[in-house]
This record gives C-alpha cells, structure tokens and sequence, in this order.
C-alpha cells in the first residue's frame, strides 16, 4: 500500500510499505535493524551497517528543526492547482530527515531556517482513494492516532 | 597508464532542432570532429553515447546512432548519469584506451529534449528526485536546487544579486559564442524581475532545455603521434564521485561533496592544485550551482562564491575565468550532449581558438559536470604541452 | 593489460517481485555477492549499474541504487545496451580495473519490468525497434525475431518443433534452478499448442518479463590475491560488437553478425576457440535466437543450429551444454540483470557448484549476451585455472 | 511532417521529412548525396560515404522481391484492433530495403520468401489526420501520382 503515500505515487511496491499503513494511523515510522539496533529514518529495510534484512518499525515523535525550504511556483503533473506550495527540509531530533509541505499552522511567509516544527501525519480527505502525507506544524501540534 | 588526449572535438549548435532526427544531430557533432581531427571514420575503433534516454521516443539510442555514423560493427553502448552522462561516455572512453583495449575513441553526446510533448516533460519533471520519499510531495529540480540557495544564504549572507550576477556574466559570453542557444545581453535588474520558479530562483537563475549534440575523438598519445597529431589537449586529471539520490541524506547543503571529491582526484592524478586553473566551464544548471562550484573547486574559499562572482573573478582577467563559452545558461543544456560540449570548449581555450572570448595563453583547464543534484560529478583537468 | 576476475557472485531469485524497489533488489544480489566473495563493502571502489532506464518511474537509478548500498561517494554511472546492459557494465567494470584505475569494483544488473501497466508496456513495446522506418508499422520485438526464424526456415529448412525443442531444453534446466522464475518442465507438444505471438513464433517461443537483480564483484589478479581469493574466475576473452538498428540495414537475416564478430574477438584474446567451450549461456530472448547463438558461436555449422538441438549437443553430455540455468526462457529476463546473472551462472559452473545441473570438471565457460535485435552484443569467455 | 508516416509516428522532426510529403503525391522517394552521388533507401540527409551534408530526393519504381515476413498477433499501443496483420521486408530492385505492410492483392496466407512485389504509396482514408505509409501489392499494380 506504498501507493497511498504522497499526492502522487511513483512508488507502488517497497519491503517498507507498512510505513504508509502506519501514517495513516497517525504514526510515524522510522525503522530498527533487528540484527545491530541501528536507526533510520527514512525506514529501510536493508540495514548499511551490517547488511541485516530483518527490521521492526519504530515509531518517531516527529519534532525537528528546518533545515531549508522552498516555495515552488512551477510544480510538475499531479500538482497543477496546487501551486505555489512550500516543502522544508527537517531534521528530526531522534535522526534522520524529511521532507514535507507546510502545514496550517505555520505562517509560511515566516517560514525560517532553524525554527522549530512539529510533524503531523495527515490523510488528504478531500480525495476518494486513501493517500497519506505529513505536514510540518507549529510545536505542541497535536493529532489523533489509531 | 598511458596518456590520453583529444584530438578533435565538434558540436552543434544548441536550441530547439525542430528539423533534425537525433542521430541527425550526432552526425553533425561527428562529421565536426573528423574535420576538426582531421582524421577519417576508419581510426576510430569504438564509440560511447552519453544521453538520457527517458527524452527520446527512439529507445537505445546508439543502436540509430551508430547506424547512421555507418559505424558497425564497432563497439558502443551508452552511459547515463543524468545531466552528466556526456562526462560518463568521455570516462568510459578514456578507461577504453588506458585499458589499451582502443587506441582511438569517439564520444558522442546528445539529446532531443523539446521532442516531448509539454504534458509529458511535467510527467518527467515530477520524478527527477528520490520518487519513494520526495516526489509525491511536489519536488522538482529548480526546487532543490532553490534549496540549496536558501541554505547558502543562510550560512553565508549569499544574495539573489549575486545569484543573477551570474547569470549577466553567462549571457555576456553566451553573446559571443556562435553555438548558444541565448545570444543576448541581460542585466541584473532584469534577471531579478523575471518571474519567480521556486522560491528564492525564479526564471533568470534556471538554464534552458535544448536539443543538441557534441563530439570529441580521444586517441592515446601512441596513437596521437602516428597521425600526426601535434595540437593535442591531455585529459591529465579525471576526477568522478557520487552522493546520495535523496536531498534528505546529504551531509552538506551549501555544496555537492560528490564535486570536491572529483575535484580532489583530479587535481592529485593531474599534478595541479585549484590555482593553476587558467579557465574552466562549470555546471551552472542554476546559478547557485555555479556559486557553490566555485568553491567546491577552490577556486574561492566555503562561503566566498557570492564575493567571488562580485569581483568578477570569474571573468576573463580573473582568477579562474569560468564559462566563457556561455554555460549551461546561455549555451543551453542538452543534458547528454552538455559534458561534452564542455570538454569541446576546454580544447577551443587551451588551443586559443575562442577569439573575443579566449582566454590569452591558457595551457591549463577544467571541465566540472554535475549529474542531477550532485548524484554524480565528474571534473577533468585538461592541459596543452 | 592485467588480468581481471569474478570473486563474488549473486542474484535474487527471477520473477514477479511486488514486494520490493529496484534498489532493495539491488541490494539483495550485493549481500549475495559480499557473503559469496567473503569481503566487506569497503573494498569495494566503485560500481556500474545496467538497466534499461524507461522500465523505471525512478530515473537515473544509479542514484538510489548507491545511496541504498551505501556506497557514496564512490564512483557510479549506468551503462544502456537494451537487453545487453548487464554485460557493458561488466564490460565497463573491467576497463576500470585493466586501466589500473581501480582494483576492485562491483557489477549490478537490475530491472523491474512488472511495475508498469499494461497500457504502457504496450506503448514501450511498440518502440523497440527503429522508430523512423519501422515502429510505425507496428513491428514488435516477437516481430524481428519472427522474420529470423522465417528467414532461417527458408534457407535452412529449420522447422518449429526444432524451436520448441530449445524451449523443451531450457526448462528443464529451469525445473532444478531455484532462482528461475518457471520451474516446471513442458513438452514439444505443448509448446507448439501454445498461442501465436507473431508466426512463426508462439508464447512458448518467447521469453518472459521479470523482475530481478545480479551483483558480480571484480578485482584485478593482484587484489584478489591480496585478499586471499583462490577461487577466481577469470575474464580472459572479451568481445563487444554492434549492428544496425533497422533491420533494414542487416547484411543477414539468419544470425547476428554482432555476436559472430564479439565471439572472434573474446576466442582471441582468451586463446581458445569455440569447440573449448564446455558451457555457456547464450541469450534465447526467443528460440530462435539460441539457435542462432549455436551456429554464431561456432557450436555448430551455419544452418545446423536445428540439428544440433535435435541431437542434444546443448544438454549437459553434449558438446556444448547451454543454458543450463533455464536461460532466459525459464529463469526470466529481466533486462538490465541478464548479462550479470549469466556471468554468474557460468561463474557457479566453473566452481563446480550447480548440483542436479552441473557440467562435470568445466573449466572454460562463455556468456552471450545481446541487446535488441543484434545492435549489440558481448560474449565473453570465462575460465578457472 | 514526418509524423504523417506510419500509422503511429514517434518521430517528428527530420531532415528528410518531405519523403512524407513525396508519399502522399504518390511518390517514393530515396536520396542522392548531392556530392558524391550515393543513393540511399530508405532516405538519409548524410552521406555514409563522403559525409556530405547535401542530398536530392530521388523516385524509386518500389519493384522488389520479399526478404521475410511475419503475421503479428500481439500488437503494440495505436494498433490494437488490427491484428493480426502481416509486415514483410522487400529488397528494392534499385537498391535498399523496405518494411511494410501487406496489401490488398496478396494472397497472405500464401505470401512467400523470394516472391515478388510491388511497393505502392497509400494514405489512410479513414483518418481525420493525413496518414501515409505504403504497401506490398502484386507486381503490376498501379496508383494515382499528384
Ligand atoms: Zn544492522
Ligand atoms: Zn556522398
């Protein structure tokens, strides 16, 4: 079901799949190597250090810092309407990094290298099929999970 | 390792070819370079096409390719690291004759990019990151690189007049180069009202896809002396590294690591440092790209890019002049045919050939070739004896 | 030039993969490959990809393919050949190693071909061949391969049982490869029932989409000693030819001419010739194209291909067992992988490792690997000392 | 317009594009390399030979001999509805080679290696679209030239 991640989905089949069922329970999911313990975020399921295909997901509270960001006005297919729509680069305190549109919450004129965000899993309900995504909030953001 | 050099080099002229089959294209780089050399098709014992498949309707383009060079049953594949697979096809001729497999090679790189309909160029815009975890959020490649920008600017106090600082020097060239797709002057203030693409690059920041081909024919130095060849420009240097596809596992957002690593092997096989760099074409895809390959090669200090273009170091009388030939912003950016086309404008410097725009008495150059974000770089330091 | 060897080896299994991206398969035949070689990734200083870019939504694979390994910044571009892929990034690997460039470097092959729907796999389709003359016509790649057999039946009065026949051969070594994608034995009879794809040709003349990975690892003779290896398989002979797109080019319509000039070129440089041959795994995209592989290779005479699967001089016991891993008929064909998987079964056989399937003591073995319809293709010549 | 050739045209622009053109006035046409006089099927803009930029189109008689053919039953995206059809290779008396379609007059079922034939311009009449291509006929067939 790795279709339902991100507006449009390039990426139907992964051994990580279960991450878009997870977010759409309003959870986070990095993954544990289960041979050396090694974190990652991005979850994979090969793990770089000691070559383990054995891995558990591990959920992630989602606060982090902006490490850059743009507002794209000329966007690609899928995300014609859309635009302009800002996506920042964060680093998450447990590690690991992602990339993500913002969310309501922030003030996107104000939008800063270094602030401080907060990750919320998101569903787009204004579409038929399921499709899952996460937004960066204000801190203290909360949401509900399954 | 034997020496390897170049011995002939030509190119298109690069714009929309609404005239011309690809093959058609290369044939006109292939029949440049043979004039150039002056050497006949029989020397050439293989052929390398970089190129970007996903562009062309034709599949496996050096199957068409050398069919119609008539060049069968000789050798060839093709190499692809996006908008460096021109620097990959020369890497891979050169690995051919220093492996002593070839003693004469032709590499021939080449794109059609406006043969797609508008509908699918966004198709394909929409995927050239990390398609698993970037792309369904929107990315495309003026929007990492704007990233990039961003970044700079934070860190370093990079300005948007700096960034279009850039583009004024590679319109200036650009203007004097027969081959480039824009002929014409801009300025800053121009360049700064153009229309906003991502935030904070808007159209003057980004080059231009083009349809075009180039060519260059390597020989090695045994071979180069049998024929004659007395005007040889050395690939002294060959630097290539990789980083990662995904914006979210880069060490470093001001630069590509994958550059000074290539740069670091080319500068150490070619028995050079940054300072003897008399001239150089660098890949400024967007001008934050030329910014930060200035100090990803040296040739100013982490963080002085922005100064560094404002003293126009990076002009003829600088430093390190760079992009003479208009770079990827006004030659345009056929991205198989741009390393290649690069390298064809390093041998026309260090031969002293680029008359308005020639760098008086350059012996030594460099060629820097970035493959999408930094996924791939390759740089080559190329010398005149 | 020094020599070069395979010291490690591995694949997934071939077959509808659902479950995984093309670098998690990728990274599945690299900790194949490692645990077989006994070495550890940092003695590994760079990697070629093969595959055939436009089965992919991501582009440009070697980016994630290398991050997903872990192996940035080390070197990395992809080679195209059609079906032949695998083979120039061996090809490539080798060059980087005999030009003293590197000492060891891995090969991938990959390709997911099952991630497409239907509607564009039909639209790829209609574009394999020369889309000037040829594609809007409606040709298809079953297509080309049809007009051989024909061609081959006229002149040499080759008869359809005989092309069930390699068919027949090739799944019954299928049966007992457990990374083969059909491992069930057929019949003359049932081959021939099959349904027609384009006649003289049916489905069970025809090779079927996969998806897959294959990692060889290479080091030159002095590296692998210096690990410790003592059980090389060395690359003595390589060929590298092509031909022309079109069809409408060809000099002959009965065989490749590509695969007669790669085959000359690796039997030279290896020493050998075609009757020292003791196993090999040629490239039977169709049925046709294994009988022409006999008589290319010089396993026997022009037009007896027929006659020399009727007398089973293909199975093990004949005089050149082929295809004994299923070939591309039974274990699949997943493009970009094929060239790679070959090496790696001919690799297995000379290490005396493939159980039930076994040729007894072969010492000197051979891959033919073709892209498309001949515009390219390798052979190489594989030996244990 | 070159994209008239064929019934579906994945190649728009090339410097011999006026064959369409000849096609559809009921010409076929190869090239003359303007320099050293090469004559080339199908037409090319550069001369294999002397590298000679410059060419003339030249009429072909389309008499020719068939080299191999096939029935296609599993066709590619825009033919879907045609099938099977059957294509053949034809060497030209007056040099180089040709894949079309076969016509009208032939017998397919008893179509054969070596046989005769003669290749005939044809539009498509039932498009919209100017569509052109050409077809193996029986030797003697005639057709209207502009
Ligand atoms: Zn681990
Ligand atoms: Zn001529």
């Amino acid at each position: 079901m790795f279709e339902w991640f991100g507006l449009v989905s390039y990426c139907p089949h992964t051994k990580v799949a279960g991450f878009a069922q997870h977010l759409k329970d309003g959870r986070l999911m990095g993954s544990r190597c289960d041979a050396c313990g090694r974190v990652s975020f991005p979850p994979r399921a090969d793990c770089p250090d000691c070559r383990g295909a054995a891995f558990t997901f591990t959920e992630y509270g989602g606060a982090g810092t902006v490490v850059t960001f743009t507002r794209i006005a000329a966007a690609p297919a899928g995300f014609e309407g859309r635009t302009p729509f800002t996506i920042g680069v964060v680093d998450l305190d447990e590690g690991g990094r992602l990339l993500a549109w913002c969310g309501g919450t922030l003030d996107e004129a104000a939008l800063a290298i270094g602030q401080r965000v907060q990750v919320v899993p998101r569903l787009f309900e204004e579409l038929e099929a399921i499709k899952v995504h996460y937004t960066l909030e204000a801190p203290g953001t909360t949401w509900a999970k399954a | 390792m034997a020496r390897v050099g170049i011995i002939g080099c030509g190119q298109t002229a690069f714009g929309r070819r609404s005239d011309a089959t690809v093959q058609e294209l290369a044939f006109e780089a292939w029949r440049a370079a043979l004039d150039d050399a002056g050497v006949e098709p029989d020397v050439v014992e293989a052929t390398v096409v970089g190129s970007v498949p996903e562009y062309h309707k034709q599949r496996s383009l050096p199957g068409v390719i050398q069919e119609y060079l008539n060049l069968n049953p000789r050798p060839v594949w093709l190499t692809e690291a996006a908008c460096a697979s021109g620097s990959a096809a020369l890497r891979t001729a050169w690995l051919e004759i220093a492996a002593g497999v070839h003693d004469v090679v032709a590499v021939i790189g080449c794109q059609k990019m406006t043969e797609l309909e508008t509908a699918e160029i966004l198709a394909l815009m929409g995927r050239v990151g990390d398609v698993q975890w970037e792309s369904g959020f929107g990315t495309t490649f003026p929007g990492y690189y704007a990233m990039f920008a961003r970044r700079h600017m934070h860190e370093f106090g990079t300005t948007s007049d700096q960034l279009a600082a850039v583009a004024v020097k590679n319109h200036h060239y650009g203007a004097a180069n027969p081959k480039a797709m824009f002929r014409k002057e801009i300025t800053v203030a121009k360049a700064r009202a153009s229309e906003e693409v991502s935030a904070p690059l808007s159209v003057y920041d980004c080059c231009a896809n083009a349809d075009g081909a180039a060519c260059v024919i390597l020989a090695g130095e045994r071979a180069a002396r049998a024929l004659g060849k007395d005007r040889v420009v050395w690939l002294d240097g060959m630097g290539c590294a990789s980083d990662s596809m995904s914006v979210l596992r880069r060490s470093d957002l001001t630069g590509l690591p994958s550059a000074r690593a290539a740069a670091a092997q080319a500068y150490a096989m070619a028995g050079v440092t940054a300072k003897d760099i008399q001239v150089a074409d660098v890949h400024d895809c967007f001008t934050i790209a030329e910014i930060m390959a200035y100090e990803d090669l040296g040739f100013c200090g982490r963080g002085e890019g922005g100064a560094f273009i404002d003293a126009r170091g990076s002009y003829i009388g600088g430093a390190h002049p760079v992009n003479l030939d208009g770079g990827l912003k006004a030659k345009g950016h056929p991205i198989g045919a741009t390393g290649v086309s690069m390298t064809c404008e390093i041998v026309s410097q260090l031969r002293g050939e680029c008359g308005p725009r020639q760098v008086p008495g350059a012996s030594i150059g460099l060629t820097h070739n970035v493959g999408g974000i930094g996924q791939y770089c390759f740089v080559n330091v190329l010398r005149r004896d």
